[in-house]
């Protein structure tokens, strides 16, 4: 057993102080010590993306990022993500296409599309498809994703908000 | 499956970096973006006993124009280079071949210095710093030396780097307005290791070119260049003929190993197909 | 796998073969050996550090000599284990043959690598056993003061 | 995108008296919560004491056990327990995977680990029990098992030779299951065809990789002598079936829920021997045991499915009529028949399906389902579906070309016509009603044929080389007992729904079919909300729990929407009705002079409303002392229904892909995707075309990219995501899908399976348009994967 290290970042916005032994990865210690199951492992080896997660600002791998690596950073998963307002667009565009089906790599998925949406506003379908392509999804055949990520970019190339998905009653 | 228990230590300077890998023999393992060996410490097909993280290290960092040279940090990430301006201008066959590192999760992360230190004969910045003749900075406990690419890359994840060393930086000749390049990859899935790819780079004046680089990579042991299909091209003007003669010529020179589902042929075919790709796109 | 190979080695038959069974200069020669123990005339046994790209393993195993003719030809079969990494085992046939310059050392082997190392890291284990075998030989030449010569070899990943 | 006004013209008369949800795209209000990151996985669960197993598995394909020294492990930080197969099989009995139905099946006893032999590599034969995961993990590092190799069966092809070792001895041989059909006059046919093609048909063996793991929590209270078992499972009734026949326990003791599935796919409807391993662990313990498989572990531990080699030919006459199929199919599916629904199912499926679509009269096929020593392979989505679907459209298409016929025209000519109905196919198979004609039209017009074939000649001009190739289909749903019942497996085909109306007028609705992703909660919210009559957000389902739902079969052969909707609208129409009465109890008027609408009771005459249902329900609950004498208010109601009409109840369609094929390279670029699928009635377009996408992407990766690759001695060599290639979005065409509505007559919905036919129509139809486009050199490829290693060889580049 080795020695724990003292760890603080910030997690969507909190200021967390831990003890951890460095073996943990950061997705594991948002986990397990944060109970945040938002960001979920389906390989932990970085192959898959489920467990995508907001360092400083960037997308990476939460399963390939060890949770001392993340001391004194910013660190936001779709839970933070989600009470900020920021993935608003994207998962009431996601509703409207059902563009997941098990919601295993959604979290994921939505945390990739929005640093695309970020950093290539004016990306093309193909362009999608291809920034998307390091996120497995086993259920949607992608189509549907693609979709409505396409709509969220052509609203905010519109300067529009995509309208709250509302059950019909 | 989580990874074995190690110690983790990140030192601040590139000297404490160095007495900490010198002490620490085969149990110690460098931490840069930790893309592939935390996959590997996961599966537990590596068990250190100590991480020295070296990403605080500033020597590391940075992409900036020394002299005739671009000189890229070997803590640079793969998203670095793909957003940089320096590169697109200096270097532009690095920023063609960044969006087929993996993905942007991965490239976020994963650094120049680290793939090139792994030597994947399937990545891109190993075969990417051969064709652009790229000269790699090395600390070690007897100091600074310099090593070109060539040199560099030995055998199957084996360079000239000592188990005591650390890659510093990579310094690159900047390109001029001759410079023409070819990126591509034969990839079943994007981001996807390639069944083959090519990073070739040349000076171009009409339909001659010379100083040329054709290196290939994801074919065998090594990212290789295909010195006699150069030869062939450099200086003389590119007819049908003499692209065939240069895919001929590469095909017989580069060995190319099986991988999991397609053969040494298949690979050997594909890199007459991607040269002969590559020479047209870069006469045109 | 099929790992099938020649290799020149500027040393006369009888250096080689005597090379071949000498542990001492198989425990030079083979790339991470630990430890080595001859336990009879017949059988083998080490401990190996296997390190290749970020992938680092300890096996421990033996080798078995049979069908021995001395100075021309043996045949072996090997076994490791590398715990939670995986095994590799295999048989081997290695012949020797007065060439001009030295011995022409020629081999056949068949092997296979089970666990998780041969699992995740099939794109490789061709290249890596082609490695493992070039690194061997030039180690064995420069213990026997000569060098290898490159010949054809190859690793088959059928 | 396609919205609910693609199916204009299409839509059915309404099903309920006040039609607002069925049949429109309605968004799954009710998965909110996971594009949130809140949804309750397995592994999201943590409970008291909980402690984590890991699995010693064997490390070949074929061993023999010897001593297990478990000494140091044990005493390793953390560790709780380590147990071998001799002291699990003390508490839990061995099985053995067999079908009465299927004359002449075998299988062996398995244990839920290992005992003496271990017969794949992945087979788990040691448990280790800690604290944490990453405990277990430093623990197993530390399991010596002694073991000795034993000769693997690897090739299915020489399985059965004289000098292959028979795996298990006491069955005789390595021959599971076999079959012959031979109708109508085969030889003679064949004989005196104007046109005779053949083929040999390659299918890799695949696994489903779910993105989420196999998981599981099980956990034993010694104090009321219960077991509850989290699990990320498709049929919970039927694993507390499993569970009580395993260890000697009865329904009563035995509690299964399932909450949010990460993607199922026929890989989690399976018995697995770590998930009795995982239930025996809490018994012995006494303390909730949680099983993750780790995705390296799923490789190998997962089912795979689908290694088949099929010789087929065909023959037709020269007027363009398919006279006969003849096909031989061999397949292997690892050491065991897996338990409970064995093994032997997808290679029948192959014999029942191929030239299912056709009208020809002569038919023959040989099946032989052999044992090897692999992983053990079983239903997955589409379970052979897809291989016969690309036996015979390959055939087809090859007999098309042989006779110089446009391949669409050829089908045209030769599908059993819409107005046949209900008939036989060639195979015995009862087909209740298709529409091949219409769907053939529907895509012929959706894609734009014409226009298409003639882009693909201009282009092949310039040396572009594209190809379009078809696949029409069947596929079998809503199953009856025919499929498992009648062959002792303890499957129910039937499914019951509960619905209640609560106290404030909202409605629950319990009911066994749980949801993966497809989106049946869905459903039954729309179907409830209509059929009770109240808006759709007032309307909650409890899925997955078999303490609480009617006994069920759960999610399987595309049965959710026909037999678990049509179980929810008889219930909900039942609860209208006696919402209606005990309104008409409270009024004190005579229920036929009453309706309910939207949460309302109103008067059938004029529409006035006369009581909210929250008064129905207040009095129903609060004030029974108001009713009549006598009169019970039963504000919930349950109903059962199995489809008993048909075996199955079949559904049709057809796809067509476009692609664009590299010569030199042997690359295939996927340009487009087009389906056409008829389901019955669709209860939400929406749903049923990303079911449509979905299960077509998956097919996309059986016919190019996935394939589990073995080496000579029974070892995995591509056991990662990294090297087994699921289809990713950068390669994946988009998919334009259309419905033709054909309701079933079987239930009142009509509703068919719609979840597995596009997996069963991809992988032919993209084989097809490869070989469209490889048809100017005269070569063709039916091995799936279609490589561009088995393309540049097709080409002879190689």
């Amino acid at each position: 057993m080795t020695v724990k290290k003292k760890i603080s970042m910030t997690v969507n916005g909190r200021l967390v102080n831990a003890e951890i032994e460095p073996r943990r990865h950061l997705v594991d210690f948002l986990r397990e010590d944060l109970h945040l199951k938002g960001p979920h492992l389906g390989c932990e080896q970085g192959a898959c993306g489920a467990c995508t997660v907001k360092v400083d600002g960037q997308i990476i791998r939460g399963c390939l990022f060890l949770a001392v690596q993340a001391d004194g950073s910013v660190v936001e998963t779709v839970e933070g993500l989600t009470k900020s307002g920021v993935l608003a667009d994207l998962q009431e565009s996601f509703m409207r296409h059902n563009a997941m089906q098990c919601g295993f790599c959604s979290s994921g998925m939505l945390l990739a599309a929005a640093e695309l949406i970020e950093k290539q506003p004016k990306a093309s379908r193909e362009q999608v498809r291809e920034w998307i392509s390091g996120n497995y999804c086993r259920c949607t055949g992608y189509h549907s994703i693609v979709d409505a990520i396409v709509d969220v970019l052509d609203a905010r190339a519109k300067g529009q908000k995509i309208k709250a998905v509302l059950a019909n009653a | 499956m989580k990874s074995a228990a190690f110690d983790y230590v990140k030192p601040k300077a590139l000297q404490e970096a160095l007495s900490l890998l010198e002490q620490g023999g085969d149990d110690v393992q460098l931490i840069a973006g930790g893309q592939t060996l935390l996959a590997t410490l996961n599966m537990r097909l590596s068990e250190p006993t100590v991480l020295i993280d070296i990403t605080d290290i500033a020597e590391l960092k940075g992409i900036s124009v020394v002299g005739n040279s671009l000189r890229i940090g070997a803590l640079v990430t793969h998203t670095e280079i793909e957003d940089s301006e320096l590169v697109a201008k200096h270097a532009p066959l690095l920023k063609a071949a960044a969006p087929h590192i993996a993905h942007r999760a991965i490239r976020n992360l994963g650094t120049w210095g680290g793939s090139l230190a792994y030597g994947d004969p399937a990545a891109e910045w190993p075969a990417c710093s051969l064709t652009l003749r790229a000269t790699m900075i090395i600390h070690g406990p007897a100091g600074e030396r310099r090593i070109s690419a060539k040199d560099f890359f030995i055998d199957l994840y084996t360079t000239s780097l000592e188990p005591d060393e650390i890659l510093v930086a990579t310094e690159i000749p900047l390109a001029d307005k001759h410079e023409v390049f070819y990126f591509h990859e034969l990839a079943r899935r994007h981001g996807d290791y390639a069944v083959a790819g090519l990073a070739a780079l040349a000076q171009k004046q009409g339909d001659v070119l010379t100083n040329c680089a054709f290196t290939f990579f994801s074919v065998g042991a090594t990212p290789m260049m295909a010195t006699k299909a150069q030869d062939l091209v450099n200086g003389q003007t590119l007819s049908a003929e003499l692209i065939a003669k240069a895919v001929a010529e590469a095909r017989n020179e580069i060995d190319a190993i099986a991988d999991i589902t397609n053969s040494a042929e298949a690979k050997q075919h594909l890199i007459g197909v991607l040269l002969e790709r590559g020479l047209k796109h870069m006469v045109a | 796998m099929e790992l099938n190979g020649e290799q020149l080695i500027s040393a006369p038959i009888p250096d080689v073969w005597k090379g071949l069974n000498d542990i001492d200069v198989l425990a030079k020669s083979i790339p991470g050996c630990e430890e080595i123990n001859r336990i009879s005339p017949d059988e083998i046994h080490a401990k190996v550090m296997f390190k290749i790209g970020p992938v680092r393993a300890r096996f421990a195993g033996k080798l078995l000599l049979s069908d021995v003719v001395p100075d021309q030809s043996c045949s072996m079969a090997f076994e490791g284990s590398g715990g939670a990494a995986g095994f590799a085992k295999g048989k081997s046939r290695v012949e020797l043959k007065q060439a001009e310059g030295g011995t022409l050392v020629s081999y056949t082997t068949e092997a296979s690598i089970g666990g998780k190392l041969g699992q995740i890291g099939g794109r490789l284990i061709s290249a890596s056993a082609k490695k493992i075998a070039d690194d061997f030989f030039q180690r064995f030449a420069k213990e026997l003061g000569g060098e290898t010569v490159a010949l054809e070899s190859d690793a088959g990943g059928k | 995108m396609n919205k609910p006004s693609d199916l204009k013209g299409l839509v059915l008369d309404p099903v309920t008296n006040d039609q607002r949800y069925i049949g429109h795209s309605e968004p799954r209000h009710g998965a909110r919560r996971l594009l949130e990151g809140q949804g309750t996985y397995i592994d999201d669960i943590q409970l008291p004491r909980m402690a984590h197993v890991v699995f010693w598995r064997s490390p070949v394909a074929h061993m023999k056990i010897g001593k297990i020294h478990t000494e140091h492990a044990s005493k390793m930080p953390g560790v709780l327990a380590v147990v071998d197969g001799v002291q699990m099989a003390k508490i839990c009995k061995p099985w053995v995977a067999t079908l009465g139905h299927l004359a002449g099946m075998k299988s062996a006893p398995q244990h839920a680990l290992a005992i003496d032999r271990a017969c794949w590599q992945g087979e788990p034969v040691v448990a280790v029990v800690a604290e944490t995961r990453a405990q277990a993990e430093d623990a197993l590092q530390h399991i010596d098992v002694e073991w000795e190799e034993l000769p693997a069966v690897v090739s299915m092809e020489t399985a059965l030779d004289a000098d292959t070792p028979v795996i298990h001895p006491d069955l005789g041989d390595n021959l599971c299951f076999t079959r012959s059909l031979d109708v109508g006059n085969v030889d003679e046919v064949f004989a005196t065809a104007d046109v005779v093609a053949e083929a040999t048909f390659g299918f890799g063996r695949h696994t489903g990789v779910t993105l989420e793991p196999r998981c599981q929590i099980a956990d034993y209270n010694p104090g009321d002598r219960r077991l509850t078992v989290y699990h990320s499972q498709q049929a919970p009734h039927m694993m507390q079936d499993l569970y009580c026949r395993q260890f000697g326990l009865s329904e009563s003791d035995v509690h299964v829920i399932c909450k949010d599935v990460g993607g199922s796919f026929g890989i989690k409807v399976h018995a697995y021997p770590d998930d009795f391993a995982t239930v025996g662990l809490a018994m012995m313990l006494e303390r909730p045991v949680k099983f993750v498989a780790d995705r390296l572990e799923s490789f190998t531990s997962d089912i795979h499915a689908r290694e088949h080699r099929i010789k087929g030919r065909i023959a037709a006459n020269r007027a363009g009529d398919i006279l006969a199929f003849e096909i031989d199919d061999l397949t292997a599916i690892g050491p065991y028949s897996m338990f409970p629904r064995t093994s032997a199912i997808e290679g029948n499926q192959v014999v029942n399906l191929v030239g299912g679509p056709y009208k020809h009269q002569n038919y023959r096929a040989h099946l032989d389902v052999v044992f090897q020593n692999k992983t053990p392979t079983c239903q997955y989505r589409g379970v052979g579906h897809p291989i016969a679907c690309a036996v015979t459209e390959g055939l087809v298409d090859l007999a098309a070309q042989k006779l110089q016929m446009d391949p669409l025209e050829f089908r045209k000519r030769n599908v059993i016509p819409d107005d046949a109905y209900p008939c036989s196919g060639i195979s015995g198979i009862k087909l209740e009603v298709l529409s091949h004609e219409q769907c053939l039209r529907t895509i012929e017009k959706m894609m734009d044929y014409p226009a298409l074939r003639k882009e693909q000649a201009e282009l092949r001009k310039k040396g572009i080389y594209r190809g379009i190739g078809f696949a029409t289909l069947i596929e079998l749903t809503n199953p009856s007992p025919a499929f498992y019942g009648v062959g002792g497996a303890r499957i129910a085909s039937q499914d019951g729904a509960t619905v209640r109306m609560d106290p404030s007028g909202v409605v629950s609705v319990l009911i066994g079919v749980g949801e993966q992703g497809q989106g049946t909660e869905g459903i039954y919210t729309q179907i409830a909300a209509d059929a009770v009559g109240v808006a759709i957000d007032q309307v909650r389902i409890v899925t997955g729990d078999t303490d609480v739902t009617p006994y069920g079969g759960g999610t399987w052969a595309s049965r959710g929407a026909g037999v678990g909707g049509e179980a929810v609208l008889l219930a909900a129409q039942a609860l209208q009705e006696n919402i209606l009465k005990l309104a008409g109890a409270i009024l004190n008027r005579p229920v036929g002079e009453l309706i309910a609408r939207r949460g309302f009771i109103l008067d059938k005459a004029t529409g006035e409303q006369l009581l909210p249902f929250s008064e129905v329900g207040r009095v129903g609950y609060f004030r029974t002392d108001t009713l009549p004498a006598g009169f019970s208010a039963d504000l919930m109601v349950t109903r059962h229904y199995t489809q008993k009409d048909y075996p199955f109840i079949f559904t049709n369609g057809v796809q067509a892909s476009y692609v664009e094929v590299d010569p030199d390279t042997g690359f295939v670029k996927l340009l487009k995707h087009w389906a056409v699928e008829d389901c019955g009635r669709v209860i939400n377009p929406m749903l049923v075309n990303e079911q449509v996408r979905g299960a077509i992407v998956q097919g996309i990766g059986g016919v190019l990219f996935e394939e589990c690759l073995y080496d000579e001695s029974g070892l995995l060599r591509n056991g990662s995501m990294a090297d087994y290639l699921v289809p990713m979005a950068n390669e994946m065409p988009d998919i334009e899908v259309a419905h033709v509505e054909t309701p079933t007559q079987s239930s009142k919905l009509g509703a068919k399976g719609a979840g597995e036919a596009g997996t069963a129509g991809a992988p032919g139809a993209v084989q097809n348009a490869i070989n469209d486009a490889l048809a100017p050199f005269n070569t063709h490829v039916f091995d799936q994967p279609i490589t561009c290693e088995k393309i540049l060889r097709a080409l002879k580049k190689i």
